[in-house]
């Protein structure tokens, strides 16, 4: 009699407890307040009088088992064991004193994770797949990211920035990577090539055609067989219809190229969240260091160091010199592709004689 | 004359109260003019079954499309001496100033073609001459064109001007309103006499940022004054000025109401003012009237666009040109010229019955610059795009444009 | 021979300057500051040391002659013969010297007209035809000015609001009065009613359809006969489909209700202008005292009154202390109704935390 | 094992320079594993060729419709060892707690199954198991279920939640994120395992306003922790910050950047709230982590339809449930009724491929309330609206309602 075959434990979401520093479970939902001592360290004081020290360690996100082997090495050296993850791929330490801090600090230095990511630093760049794994990539995150990383390195292991800069990439125009103080995206500049031999096996055909933004999508035959037409007027090169429709190719080694949107919030710190808005495009896609795009990020990066008061983030900033301003002091061109014209967006325009000049 | 009047007692319960009734002036009207009877006749049985009883028809004056609106009443059976009962548009001066004289001319021939009501005056700065028959529309009119006067905008056409009073008394005004009003409406005055356009066409000019002619709302080519350098400050009156107020009322009316944060009072009760940051938004200006001026380098704001509610909701003016300078005659003709360019691009690219502004959230912002030959500029956004659903094929050739003019600036 | 008709002199605009005060014609560009020394009265001084003293007065706008005349005999008697009218349908009286203000003051004031209407007042209501004159009107425009000029002569002829306040009303949807600090609108409730007969004679009926903001009229036949169908589901009452097809009637005597808005700003001073919103609905249509909405502007004006800041316009109060407080303090009901659900309206809803309790 | 490694100059230059090199692990692991020998070649052809080369597929584990991202190689042929190359997704602990223990098991299976390349983690919150074969995958699951651990959401479905460090490290935290993730994500389990919803749901859940998980945009669901009553402030270390940072850096800093003026600092050092007007944004108690917190009646606001750009463009959520208390476990049970009904909602409303916000964009939110019986408020609204386009039949009824619940409050 043939085995039956194992049926799945569907236990969910793992309870935290199991696996929280011990003070984090003593201390659960006591805190009283907290410093940073430097930058990259965090020192939390609960009600109780209890301490817990961080160490926020930059990695890699793409782990091969040895690195982790290695992180949990020094966890259990230098550390008490536990550690966790930010929303950044940042791994942090936790321990008991004060007095374990610096020869953690001092065996990740030494094993080349940079300390940092806290406070008014640039954290680690939030990305996605890209070429390494997913089906529909212009670009490759990893890639992106770790070069930009490299550049950014001395302001993640400060806290010399305004306030916090968070960025994020994305490998399409899907989007995977959140918005952020600054994003870098893939932004197609040509409508997809379509393959009529495949669309008929290899398409949902009424699902893509809804799924297009601009409507510009229809059936049509071609060479006596179902397949898919784009009126390339209207078209304006999202390739949503990409992934139902793997042979509308979107993507293209020279006209897909980075976009960079600057003034994404989430907080609610101060002003409300907001939309990061595009600001340079056109940006070529190149690997394996894309250096056009790490020199308009660090003019970003620097102007906003210089200009902004302490506590701006990014788009607070935008805000109160004016995007002229913001135009004017980084030297990026604005162009008409900087005016919304997606549908209703009387409200993005200047409805006012409010001018610099 | 002498026809019986009818009762009234709901219009009657509209002459108590301070404020000046139209209902007693419609009644000493109807002491001497049948019409008037009729028709507070007819304005009683509105207001008793709270529905209107005009319907629209044709009616005209020889050589002009428009500037009558006809009415025709749909119960002249009750009401036979207001059967007709048009409006005659007419435009007054720039900024509504009268002599006594010629208010006076306006109320004699009116007395003598129509019902005597004047309209002082419509929400498009027309006088409104209200009660006319068909037959006498056209004595009436040759009358007052015989007096300086001409017909105003209705239809699809360019429609009457408005002005704020500027240069003539206000103290704020960037630009010679008058100038610019007359200049412009005297342009295009074949455009409003002979509706021929897709849609109405408002043009309105404020002198300054205070916008008293609610511009930037109500029409569709707003001409409103700025200065391009800095705010005149005379530091002497701002400091009599503190003296007088107090430092806390200086600071919580002046300085922290400025939208930019741009000014600061000095430890010297001076005033410092960074004018980089000013958005030349009026307001320490309207607050401190005799310290404070628009600077020297003086001109408008172009906003297009603006209009009420049909059909996709009421629009506010978007900024067309940052700064246009108004000073000398050539500047004026750019103005015209700029004009005539929207209206024409307008003309031919709108659908029927489509205003400006809606064109323009048709075909976007950046075709229209183009279709005028016009510059983009971060001046005319809120902020830039929020969504990447856009075509970037020329992305170089705008890169390209924005940096041959930012060299040509320097 | 007939005699030929006479052609129009299409002299177009006047020339102002033939109707001004000679002192406006000397200065003319030339102003150096103002005051009020009183609520209706200005002093303009030019930088020539000449000044102006401006009385300025209400009409009630739909003037007979004989008030008109009125006004140019105290034109002639009581101030130098030159007269000019606001965009807000007020009359003002240009004096060269202060002794002649207090004399023209109390003869208009005898002869029943109101002194103010400047600085921090209300200033008269705009409106417009309603069933007076135009054809397509749900009320009447005069009366309800009429009625609230009544109520409101106090705040106009004093200067003690926290900034002006600009009230407009309109007697259809089509709405030829502004955006107001407060605006009294019309507000249908029910779909036209169509009269078959009449519409293929009275209707251009392709441009009926393409008017319709909500898709919702069809060509139909009817009876046999060419005719429009409305689907009663997508309409939203506009009334855009009356005006070029009259036998779609959308007034009624009960259903065509009144609105209420509030924070409309036309001003670049301070904050950017803005549209006014919706605040209150579904009040009767009452003539000939619209006690309903009298009540209910009074109790707007009241709470601006004690509760903004100086130099505060009404919607720059209510954005300081929010939308819900607006609603608290005047006690107006907040229903789905209020809530924007026309199109793409994210952005008028709330996208943050930001919530007082 | 032990296959030739391709020539990889590109990916090479990606080895230098300060930040943890990805590539240098990718090859560590080819070392040993033949499955990335050729991914290394086929992703360094991607950088040659600047294109991807993964399609998609079916691939998944007994009892599960999703979780499983399939890939094979469109260049199998230059490439045969990673033909298939899916990716597995796990669901951490909420926060991402780790021992160092069961972190080396989740290497050990996987270098055991698969390609020894661990994500940590992906947007959505899950570790990624990225390079498995067919083959492999059951087998793998099945140890990472014994270990505790269950697959992760795709497709169609409920997806992994991710909440804050919150109540475990931080002191702002307003509710247990924590209790609410597990509570929430293991109700819906059954939408997360089986995916045949409209589209994707997400949760996210963030202490505070402050949103460390980037709840508003990124999530279907957001549940924000915030407090109702005052916040609570010591004013001794008020004093003692004011001593140490200067009177005018706390006014620059902490009263000037209050969004609602709502704070200011007396004379005696000690500061003033006005909390009837704080929004509770964060800012001042993120200045001053010792003398100021949140108030002590806690819980969060919800905001729904929050999500990135397909198909018409970024969503920030916005507020369905301006406040609730999450103290209890009643509170909880009824944050996960909530959420059910909204699903439910959504399940039988949307359009196939159309997530919660774009179907609210799409009926509007009114209809969304009514739906789900939820109260209407005007925290929901930035502000209400300036169009007249909309239906007022049942405005009566309306108003009633809210009349009634004024007066049940008072
Ligand atoms: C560890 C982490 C949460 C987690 O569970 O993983 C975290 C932890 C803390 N955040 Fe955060 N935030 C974390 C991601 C975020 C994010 C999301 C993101 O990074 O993508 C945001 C929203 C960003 C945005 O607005 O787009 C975020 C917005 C904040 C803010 C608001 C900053 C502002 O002014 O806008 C604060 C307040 C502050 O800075 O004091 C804050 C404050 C904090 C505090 C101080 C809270 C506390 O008392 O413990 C923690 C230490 C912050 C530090 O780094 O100095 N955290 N924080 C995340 C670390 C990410 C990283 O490695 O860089
Ligand atoms: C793996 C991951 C990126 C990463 O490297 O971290 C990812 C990868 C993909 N995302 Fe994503 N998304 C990932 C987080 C996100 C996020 C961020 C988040 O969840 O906070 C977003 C934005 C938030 C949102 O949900 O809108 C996101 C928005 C999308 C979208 C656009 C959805 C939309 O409504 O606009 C798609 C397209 C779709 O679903 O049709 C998409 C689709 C995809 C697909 C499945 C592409 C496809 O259709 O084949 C990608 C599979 C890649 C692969 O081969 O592994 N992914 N995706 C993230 C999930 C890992 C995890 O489970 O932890
Ligand atoms: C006479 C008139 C212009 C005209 O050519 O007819 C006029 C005249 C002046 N306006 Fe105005 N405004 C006039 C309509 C307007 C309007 C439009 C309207 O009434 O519909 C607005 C825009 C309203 C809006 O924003 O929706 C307007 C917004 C202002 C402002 C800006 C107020 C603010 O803070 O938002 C000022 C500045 C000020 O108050 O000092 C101003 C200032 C002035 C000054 C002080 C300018 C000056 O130095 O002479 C004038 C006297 C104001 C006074 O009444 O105290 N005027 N003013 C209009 C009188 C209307 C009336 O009878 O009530
Ligand atoms: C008379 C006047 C109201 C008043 O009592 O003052 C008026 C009256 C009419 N307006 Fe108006 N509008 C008047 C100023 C306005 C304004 C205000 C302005 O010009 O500043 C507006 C808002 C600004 C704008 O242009 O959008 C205005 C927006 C409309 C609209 C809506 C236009 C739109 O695009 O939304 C219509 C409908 C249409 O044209 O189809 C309209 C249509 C009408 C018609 C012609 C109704 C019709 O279609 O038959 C009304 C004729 C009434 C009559 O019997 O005299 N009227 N109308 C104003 C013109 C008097 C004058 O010439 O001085
Ligand atoms: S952003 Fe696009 S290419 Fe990148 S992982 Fe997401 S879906 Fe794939
Ligand atoms: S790329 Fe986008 S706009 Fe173009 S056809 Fe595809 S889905 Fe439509
Ligand atoms: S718009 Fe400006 S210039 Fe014109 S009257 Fe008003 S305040 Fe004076
Ligand atoms: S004009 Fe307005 S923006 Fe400029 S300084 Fe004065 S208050 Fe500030
Ligand atoms: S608001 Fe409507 S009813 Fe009143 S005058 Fe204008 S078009 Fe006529
Ligand atoms: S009332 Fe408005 S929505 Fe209704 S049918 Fe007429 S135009 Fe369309
Ligand atoms: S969201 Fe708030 S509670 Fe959660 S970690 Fe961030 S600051 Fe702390
Ligand atoms: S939490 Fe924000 S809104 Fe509240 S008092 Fe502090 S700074 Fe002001």
């Amino acid at each position: 009699m043939a085995e039956q075959p194992r049926m799945p434990i569907e236990s969910g979401t793992p309870d935290a407890f199991q696996y929280m520093h011990p003070l984090f479970q003593r201390n659960y939902g006591q805190w009283a307040w907290h410093e940073r001592p430097r930058p990259g360290v965090l020192r939390h004081v609960a009600k109780s009088g209890d301490e817990v020290w961080t160490v926020r360690a930059g990695t890699q996100r793409q782990m091969d088992v040895y690195t982790i082997r290695k992180l949990c090495d020094i966890a259990d050296e230098y550390a008490e064991g536990f550690v966790r993850f930010t929303i950044r791929s940042n791994i942090e330490f936790m321990v008991s004193a004060q007095d374990k801090v610096q020869p953690l600090i001092d065996k990740l230095l030494e094993e080349g994770f940079p300390i940092g990511g806290t406070g008014n630093s640039v954290s680690m760049i939030s990305h996605t797949q890209g070429w390494l794994h997913c089906d529909i990539p212009g670009s490759d995150a990893s890639g992106v990211v770790k070069s930009l990383m490299d550049e950014l390195h001395a302001e993640f292991i400060r806290e010399d920035m305004p306030n916090k800069v968070k960025i994020s990439t994305s490998c399409c125009q899907i989007n995977c990577g959140g918005q952020a103080d600054i994003a870098i995206n893939i932004q197609h500049t040509k409508p997809p090539k379509i393959n009529h031999d495949l669309v008929s096996n290899l398409c949902e055909r009424p699902s893509v055609v809804s799924r297009c933004p601009a409507a510009a999508i229809r059936p049509a035959m071609v060479n006596g067989s179902p397949s898919l037409e784009v009126d390339e007027k209207k078209c304006i090169c999202c390739g949503a219809c990409f992934p139902p429709c793997p042979p509308m190719q979107i993507n293209d080694p020279e006209h897909s190229k980075l976009a960079i949107w600057v003034g994404g919030k989430n907080s609610n710190a101060r002003s409300k969240p907001s939309l990061h808005k595009l600001v340079a495009a056109g940006i070529p896609n190149n690997p394996p260091r894309w250096p056009e795009a790490a020199t308009i990020i660090k003019t970003i990066i620097k102007t906003y160091k210089e200009d902004a008061r302490e506590w701006e983030r990014m788009n607070e900033w935008v805000e109160r010199i004016g995007w002229k301003n913001f135009f004017k002091k980084t030297g990026l061109p604005f162009t008409r592709f900087h005016i919304d014209d997606w549908g209703r967006t009387r409200h993005t325009l200047n409805t006012s004689t409010h001018i610099r000049f | 004359m002498g026809k019986k009047k009818h009762d009234t007692p709901l219009l009657d319960q509209l002459e108590s109260g301070p404020w000046p009734s139209f209902i007693t002036g419609l009644k000493r009207l109807a002491d001497d003019n049948d019409m008037m009877v009729d028709l507070l006749g007819q304005l009683e049985h509105s207001y008793k079954t709270r529905k209107g009883y005009w319907k629209g028809g044709t009616a005209s004056v020889i050589g002009y499309g428009g500037g009558v609106i006809p009415r025709f009443s749909e119960v002249a059976d009750m009401f036979p001496e207001s059967a007709e009962f048009h409006t005659l548009r007419i435009m007054p001066a720039p900024a509504m100033h009268y002599t006594s004289d010629i208010l006076r001319k306006f109320c004699d021939i009116w007395e003598k073609y129509g019902s005597g009501l004047i309209a002082l005056h419509g929400q498009t700065g027309d006088v409104m001459l209200q009660g006319c028959t068909t037959e006498n529309m056209q004595p009436c009119f040759d009358e007052f064109n015989e007096l300086g006067f001409d017909m105003g905008g209705a239809g699809p056409s360019v429609r009457t001007g408005m002005s704020c009073v500027g240069h003539a008394r206000c103290e704020h005004s960037c630009y010679d309103t008058a100038r610019a009003h007359r200049q412009l409406l005297n342009a295009f005055i074949d455009d409003l006499h002979r509706p021929a356009l897709p849609y109405k066409f408002k043009f309105k000019f404020s002198g300054c940022g205070n916008d008293c002619m609610n511009s930037v709302q109500r029409s569709d080519m707003a001409v409103i004054g700025t200065w391009r350098d800095d705010i005149e400050v005379n530091q002497e009156e701002v400091r009599k000025f503190v003296a007088a107020k107090g430092r806390q009322y200086v600071n919580e009316n002046v300085v922290m109401r400025c939208p930019t944060q741009c000014l600061s009072l000095n430890e010297d009760d001076t005033l410092a003012v960074d004018n980089a940051n000013c958005v030349r938004c009026m307001h320490c200006i309207n607050v401190m009237t005799k310290a404070l001026s628009p600077g020297k380098e003086r001109g408008a704001t172009i906003l297009v666009g603006g209009k009420r509610t049909l059909k996709i909701g009421d629009l506010l003016g978007t900024v067309l040109v940052p700064f246009m300078k108004l000073e000398t005659p050539e500047d004026y003709d750019a103005l015209q010229e700029l004009a005539g360019n929207m209206i024409d691009f307008w003309a031919e690219n709108a659908l029927e019955h489509e205003r400006m502004g809606e064109m323009i959230e048709r075909i976007g912002l950046g075709n229209f610059l183009e279709g005028l030959g016009l510059e983009v500029d971060p001046d005319m956004v809120a902020h830039p795009r929020a969504n990447p659903y856009v075509r970037l094929d020329a992305w170089e050739e705008e890169v390209a444009k924005w940096n041959a003019r930012q060299a040509a600036a320097t």
